[in-house]
């Protein structure tokens, strides 16, 4: 029994309706109904049973499904991908989980070795439902080896899927998809946003990976943003509306790979102006992606070079201090956006 | 546990079949009809074939760069191999993987992988996947001496002993890893030493003997089927060519005698050796097996050489699975 | 081999620096004025004081998450930590590296690390420099039981023993690695176990014994030097506080029980209780060194306190090294 | 004793000269004379000695220096470049080599998250002149872990240092300005250029790392490629001037971290048309970042989208007849030159 033959019908994106939920609970509630609907889903990770994991994703899972289901592992990040590789060839649906993102460097090989290419390099012969789940970004002075965002470093494995999800909303129904889907799927919540909630139906739906949401209409100027940079975003560009006029669209691709140029571009081509905006180092970005491909595809729209607006080139620090200049937020955006307008930027 | 005519048969059609393989395809690389790299097999038939007729066909196995030998002792198809060899359209993963990714799913041989100690894991996943269903199916990772030495490895033994899967772990020590002799590598007399570190019975087996290599398989077999978790195996052989290719002689990292030495102990001869002497197989019967398998693997290499190169059209497909 | 007098004093004020100062940093998280991960030390203070009394200053130690113990057992300044603790510009790495990579390089402390098995890698490589410039000076990595699980320690290990390096390792076994218990992730009764796959002495210690840590430090220093290769120390230890913060009991995964029997083994009060039985050191004066430790530490809280944040300027600089 | 103190003076780029070298030659005289120089500088990995390296790297280095500088190490590519992170620490000058640059993967943790960080973490204190050597590119049938570029990955990582050499000359001088390098650095040799002959120069010089090299001057369109794509770069590029008269600037950056934006800029603005080739898989590769920095910096000089001729989104090939198409060459470059150009591109 496959989660995709149970699938409800109509599990596209369901209407988010009036219940609140936080973005951890949102994981986790997917977490209980994809498990209690296919016997084939098991987690895998460091702390994911007896604690429910570091962060409380995993909560009471070990208490209905059992260690058979959820499963403490050893501090191995290569042999939990491992695992779940292998499990996944044998017929099974792996959800493993490393605690941080930054730890994916630790299982690199697994993922982007053998989960990515195994498909590839069989002739097309295996099937990989493998889902691993992270937790990424900057802002809890966790310091230059617990803050990362990768994403472009998998964005470049052909073979893997990488989800960002910006929202409780949209957090469970991309994790609905990432489970269900055949491939190896990377899904990155980001941990300044486990507190932040939003409505968050009650019913299993799923939000189709590499179809990008426009988060907010606007004639004069697209930004595209994605994880936590979308509430920063929003909040940039309600302020530019409000204090001068400025209407940006905000375009969140939800799935950084498969990425949706199609809406991007539309966007784009709409309002003549562009901007990316990341929490991930500049240099090598998915800003330097998307520039890249808006540039080809809307060459002619652009009225202005393609914006970045990122982390700058350097590890991430600890201190408070100088980790709040280190991550973009509202005013940095706001102040990228009005360079790619050509207004003056206050203060600069 | 003594083993049966019909096992001893299987034995040693699969070793067989195994040597006949891989030196038909040393030929065809040396006369460069094969493309890329090449590690081949012959010197460890005893070890794949013991393990593999010990084995149970629902059981999977993961393997290494050196994976020929794995998939013909799980009834690979030489054709496919082969054509697979020779990057040929009709190959097991129609071109696309080669020697270092050759597989056969529907026989549960998982792959053979181009980074060292990159298999384990994935026999660790099907050991739990095989628990999980509550079968008894059992994995098998086959890995050489050099590969305990990566993290991967240390890992993936260490977590199948933790949760206690059904995976036997097969070191198949020829006591080189490429140019670099075992000493230099390791500070320790026996690969299996590392077993106790894991909490895992380990043995030593003569990896020259098959029927040794079958017995000792089967019993690790019986353990993890039995729900008493992983045993180490550590089977003593060599390998007759290089690393990489078919030179055999003439090396600086090895002598000469070395290799000749370990040819004396030539597993197929020895086997053939043994079973006249006792009167179980006549010579007739071994040189008929050997010429109907010498007669697969020539159609093996016609299938191979006339099979076309994949079509440019496939070179990006595979890549995913698309989700309906 | 017993300790001498001067080096009691030693063992005694390196634990109770740990412990005050770790104590204070505690109350220093819970009234939110440490930003960040905080992995407290407190419990195991007699490994790093028993291990770092016995080496020389010019041996070096790599570290890890709990990584404050190693740098105070080893001479830090317990200003320049607090301060770093606390994100400011006159930390030990002027706020840019925090609690999980606190080092100080002119007292060979190469790092705390936020990798778990991160840093086992590294006191490797200082290990093969000192053999590579022939003096005898010997590396230390500390790590913990969890971490013996995954790669990078294996790797670590083994090279260490392959190339005969100079470097002790010193499992601090906790029995915990953050919520899961030992047993859960590894299949052995002692990790000391793991000792004799590497082909390299293993010894278990009381960790809690501060003496009984100098002693097996300095049998393991000295067959470093000596040029006999690693030595693995398990020392049994146990930590108070939970594994980040510092909660202590009412815990899922460990019961108030057992924090409480261990606590009764207490280093310090162990140690106080038998060198004032034994009428070595007198209780006024252990009390005397007290307060001047607990002095020292009021004066790096107020350092860290008064020191300011960094400069935003400093944001991009320390990327790379400049060229001339 | 540095390398750097006892460097003669004038180590900038010498005159090539007339002796010719292979690539590999190159690359091997460069360690035979670091090492002469400086007793500091050693090389450890997998099989460098008695061996001498998989590929011959290192040939001749153990008969002159010991196994005590140039070390067999177990297959552990963690430990090795952990090896040369804790060597490089304690003031020694460490060459660590991974043999093939997919391996890159499986010490990712120690390159990334250790080596590249130390310094910024440690407040700037530490040093960490270390260099990794290793072997990428495609074309040998060496199938989807053997044979990838991933510089894009490296590059996105603060702290290192990223090189591609294209030729004997430019690896030898290259090779040196590595090692010298107080930073960790990584080289990366092509595996189909390991024959290429080139003048070399006897004596130990430098080429500076961060610095492009203008390879062809050309008025019509500037080309940017690195390693292996250089020689087929000009392969076209003679080809368009002998057919079609269109004349390439081709600038090859050398180092692709640091990358010398202001050459390829300069001479974005003079051409008014550019293209970036590279081996590696086009999506989030290098072409990307170089795309988003030419329209941000040449935005009002460029005539057409910044074009990208790259691998496509695929694992690689084992299949000599699908791997003929999977790596870029002269053809599919002189294609892509023709397009952003405009121009009718033969059999499009
Ligand atoms: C991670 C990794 N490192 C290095 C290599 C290169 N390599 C391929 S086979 C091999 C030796 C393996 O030795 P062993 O495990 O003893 O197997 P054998 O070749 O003897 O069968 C090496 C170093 C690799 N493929 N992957
Ligand atoms: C590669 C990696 N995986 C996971 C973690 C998260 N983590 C930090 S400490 C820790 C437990 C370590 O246990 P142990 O080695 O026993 O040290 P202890 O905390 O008990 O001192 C874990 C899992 C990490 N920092 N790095
Ligand atoms: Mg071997
Ligand atoms: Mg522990």
């Amino acid at each position: 029994m496959s989660a995709t033959e149970t699938a409800p019908a109509g599990t596209a994106a369901a209407d988010p309706g009036e219940r609140e939920l936080t973005y951890l609970g949102a994981f986790n509630e997917a977490m209980f109904q994809l498990m209690r609907q296919d016997e084939d889903i098991f987690v895998a990770g460091e702390d994911v049973g007896v604690q429910g994991g570091v962060f409380g994703s995993f909560k009471g899972l070990a208490e209905e499904f059992g260690d058979r289901r959820c499963v403490d592992t050893p501090i191995a990040e290569q042999a939990i991908v491992g695992l779940g590789i292998g499990a996944a060839v044998a017929g099974l649906r792996p959800v493993v989980d490393l605690m941080f993102m930054d730890f994916v460097m630790v299982a690199m090989d697994q993922i982007a070795n053998q989960a990515a290419k195994l498909k590839y390099m069989f002739g097309g012969k295996a099937e990989l439902p493998l889902t691993i789940t992270t937790n990424g970004g900057a802002g809890l002075s966790a310091a230059a080896q617990h803050s990362q965002s990768l994403e472009a470093m998998l964005c470049h494995v052909p073979g893997l899927k990488v989800v960002m999800p910006s929202s409780p909303y949209d957090l469970k129904g991309l994790m609905v998809a990432c489970v269900r889907d055949n491939n190896p799927t990377i899904i990155v919540k980001n941990k300044r946003m486990f507190g932040s909630t939003g409505p968050v139906p009650e019913e299993l739906y799923e939000i189709p990976l590499g179809v990008a949401n426009v988060v907010r209409e606007g004639a004069d100027i697209t930004v595209v943003a994605y994880g936590r940079m979308v509430e920063e975003s929003a909040k940039a560009a309600k302020r530019l509306s409000e204090e001068q006029g400025i209407e940006c669209e905000i375009v969140d691709p939800r799935t950084v790979q498969p990425l949706d140029t199609e809406t991007i571009v539309a966007s784009a081509k709409k309002t003549n102006r562009i901007v990316v905006v990341h929490e991930a180092v500049r240099f090598g970005g998915l800003g330097a992606e998307i520039a890249a491909q808006v540039q080809e595809e809307a060459f002619d729209y652009l009225d202005a070079p393609v914006g970045r607006i990122a982390a700058p080139f350097s590890p991430i620090p600890f201190s408070p201090g100088l980790e709040g200049h280190y991550v973009p937020n509202a005013k940095r955006i706001s102040a990228g956006i009005l360079e790619t307008l050509g207004r003056p930027v206050p203060g600069a | 546990m003594e083993p049966s005519l019909e096992t001893l048969r299987d034995l040693h059609r699969r070793m067989l079949r195994i040597r006949l393989f891989e030196e038909a395809a040393g030929r065809l690389f040396e006369g460069n009809k094969m493309p890329g790299f090449l590690h081949l097999y012959v010197g460890q038939e005893a070890v794949a074939s013991g393990v593999c007729v010990a084995m149970r066909e629902d059981d999977q196995v993961s393997s290494t760069h050196r994976g020929h030998g794995h998939l013909v002792a799980k009834g690979g198809d030489l054709s496919k191999m082969m054509a697979e060899l020779m990057g040929k359209a009709d190959g097991y993963c129609n071109g696309k993987g080669g020697s270092m990714h050759i597989c056969d799913l529907d026989l549960n041989m998982l792959g053979a992988n181009g980074i060292v100690g990159g298999g384990a894991p994935i026999a660790v996943g099907a050991g739990f996947a095989n628990k999980y269903r509550g079968n008894d199916t059992v994995s098998v990772a086959f890995f050489g001496d050099g590969s305990t030495n990566i993290g991967a490895f240390h890992e993936a033994t260490n977590m199948a002993a933790a949760l206690q899967l059904p995976v036997l772990f097969v070191c198949e020590n020829n006591e080189y890893g490429e140019y670099t002799p075992r000493h230099k590598v390791m500070a320790i007399n026996d690969v299996v030493d590392r077993a106790a570190g894991y909490g895992i019975p380990g043995v030593i087996v003569d990896g020259m003997d098959a029927i040794a290599v079958y017995e000792a398989a089967m019993e690790g077999l019986a353990r993890a089927r039995a729900g008493d978790g992983p045993t180490f195996i550590e089977a003593k052989t060599y390998r007759y060519y290089n690393h990489h290719g078919v030179q055999t002689l003439g090396m600086k990292y090895r002598t000469d005698e070395e290799v000749e030495e370990w040819k004396k102990k030539d597993c197929i001869e020895a086997f053939e050796k043994r079973v006249t002497e006792a009167g179980l197989i006549t010579a007739d019967e071994l040189a008929s097996t050997r010429a109907d398998i010498q007669a697969e693997v020539d159609a093996a290499v016609e299938f191979g050489e006339n099979s076309p190169m994949p079509d440019v059209s496939t070179l990006l497909t595979d890549v995913y699975t698309e989700m309906a």
